[in-house]
């Protein structure tokens, strides 16, 4: 079993697993978060029903980036005693979850649910990590909202 | 110097590769990088598109200053997380709109 | 294994177990909360360790006001598709979860954040559940802080 | 009429019962119930001490009119949760300071 708070695996998650992996002795409050895929997405044309995902990372990289989210709940919430961070990747079924978010404090009004909802918008912000979305009469690839920070800064679109 | 150039999501699927070694002169830029593969791969038109780069796993700038071994990754707005993200349609010409 | 989505148990508890009690097709993010044994607790005397803990609840009672703050909560969140409240009792170890906590919606900006921690308050309230905290040398019943909206209108000593 | 009483926690380890059926005239309120259960259990001293009160597994007034079979719990100020409790240290008298 691994240890790792920061970790892009093909293995599926546990909520059990990633809340050992913060639970510390002067902590009696974990604030989880799980992304799970959904049955059904809404598009532009109505309603429509997912057969399964494919997740695709940059994992050294999204690790990375992961480890710094958790550095930044640290630096905002100096009561967060630890912050676990899991994506997967590959082929995932319906409410399966692809990531999942824990933060560790000592008492509920610690800012865990804050660091928590912090960590999951960062998350969805810079973690290099890309969905591909399949139904039984195609697949297109998800892509994120262009973040103007990364988007001015980076790249030769800027 | 060579550096390595590492591809993500569409743009991977859109060049039908995942990495590929690039040469460039000393001094090269993230920049002069960029140029020189949407000059090899013109299929990725990454002139056009919206996409970040990082080099050695750090988002970086276009004047970032390339040294020979750098990986230097470009990829797609990320979409990690599975929810509430925009939809973007895969185009019959191969882009993503 | 029980469905049930507001219920108080001697079985240890699973974060995995409750959020597969919340997880339906239309929703893509779960949001949990976990009250965890602490090891230390501070007291008017400082830290100090404990060796586990003993909860004992009116059952009955307990399971009719958990369902009632989940109604509470759909109410203030109509964007909440699920909610599930899971209460542990009897012996408990240190790092071992007392309470778990989940709600479902849509979408992570539909509330689940702010749902889940309107949740673990009002159980803090009303839930007729008690803990007895353990020493080598000695034992405590601890009391919540008087609800005045309860301790005013009931009781002889309003 | 006939009620039964049910001690939860502390309030039970003071009585050193946890229920008990109690009988009462005819039309008596859970103020009525309390005052008798004060009167033959003075150790659980609920004159001089917080509680709460709860008629068929919910919060009730002491006006609330009692009927044969009701179930009448007393119990102190709730802790579920187990984090951010106040510490109430037990008293060497046998009740909760």
């Amino acid at each position: 079993m691994s240890t790792k708070l920061f970790e892009v695996t093909a293995t599926p998650l546990s909520l059990d697993d990633i809340s050992r992996r913060v639970t510390r002795a002067d902590c009696g409050a974990i604030t989880t978060f799980a992304g799970i895929v959904r049955g059904e997405t809404a598009t532009a044309e109505g309603a429509r029903g997912t057969d399964f995902l494919n997740y695709e990372a940059y994992g050294e990289m999204a690790e990375s980036m992961m480890a710094r989210i958790g550095d930044e709940v640290m630096a905002k919430w100096p009561a967060v005693k630890a912050v676990s961070i899991l994506h997967r990747t590959g082929r995932l079924e319906i409410g399966e979850p692809s990531v999942l978010i824990a933060v560790a404090t000592p008492h509920r009004g610690d800012g865990c649910f804050d660091a928590c909802r912090y960590a999951i918008e960062r998350l969805k912000a810079i973690v290099p990590i890309w969905k591909e979305e399949n139904w039984s009469d195609g697949q297109v690839w998800v892509e994120g909202p262009r973040q103007p920070e990364l988007a001015a800064e980076y790249g030769k679109t800027s | 110097m060579e550096v390595r150039v590492r591809l993500f999501a569409t743009l991977r699927q859109q060049a039908g590769w995942s990495q590929q070694p690039l040469t460039l002169p000393d001094g090269a830029t993230l920049r002069d990088a960029l140029a020189e593969i949407d000059r090899q791969y013109p299929a990725l038109s990454i002139g056009t598109r919206t996409f970040y780069a990082a080099v050695n796993q750090e988002y970086a700038k276009g004047e970032q200053l390339l040294r020979d071994g750098d990986e230097v990754a470009i990829f797609p707005p990320v979409s990690g997380g599975g929810i509430d993200e925009r939809m973007t349609r895969w185009q019959d010409d191969g882009t993503a709109g």
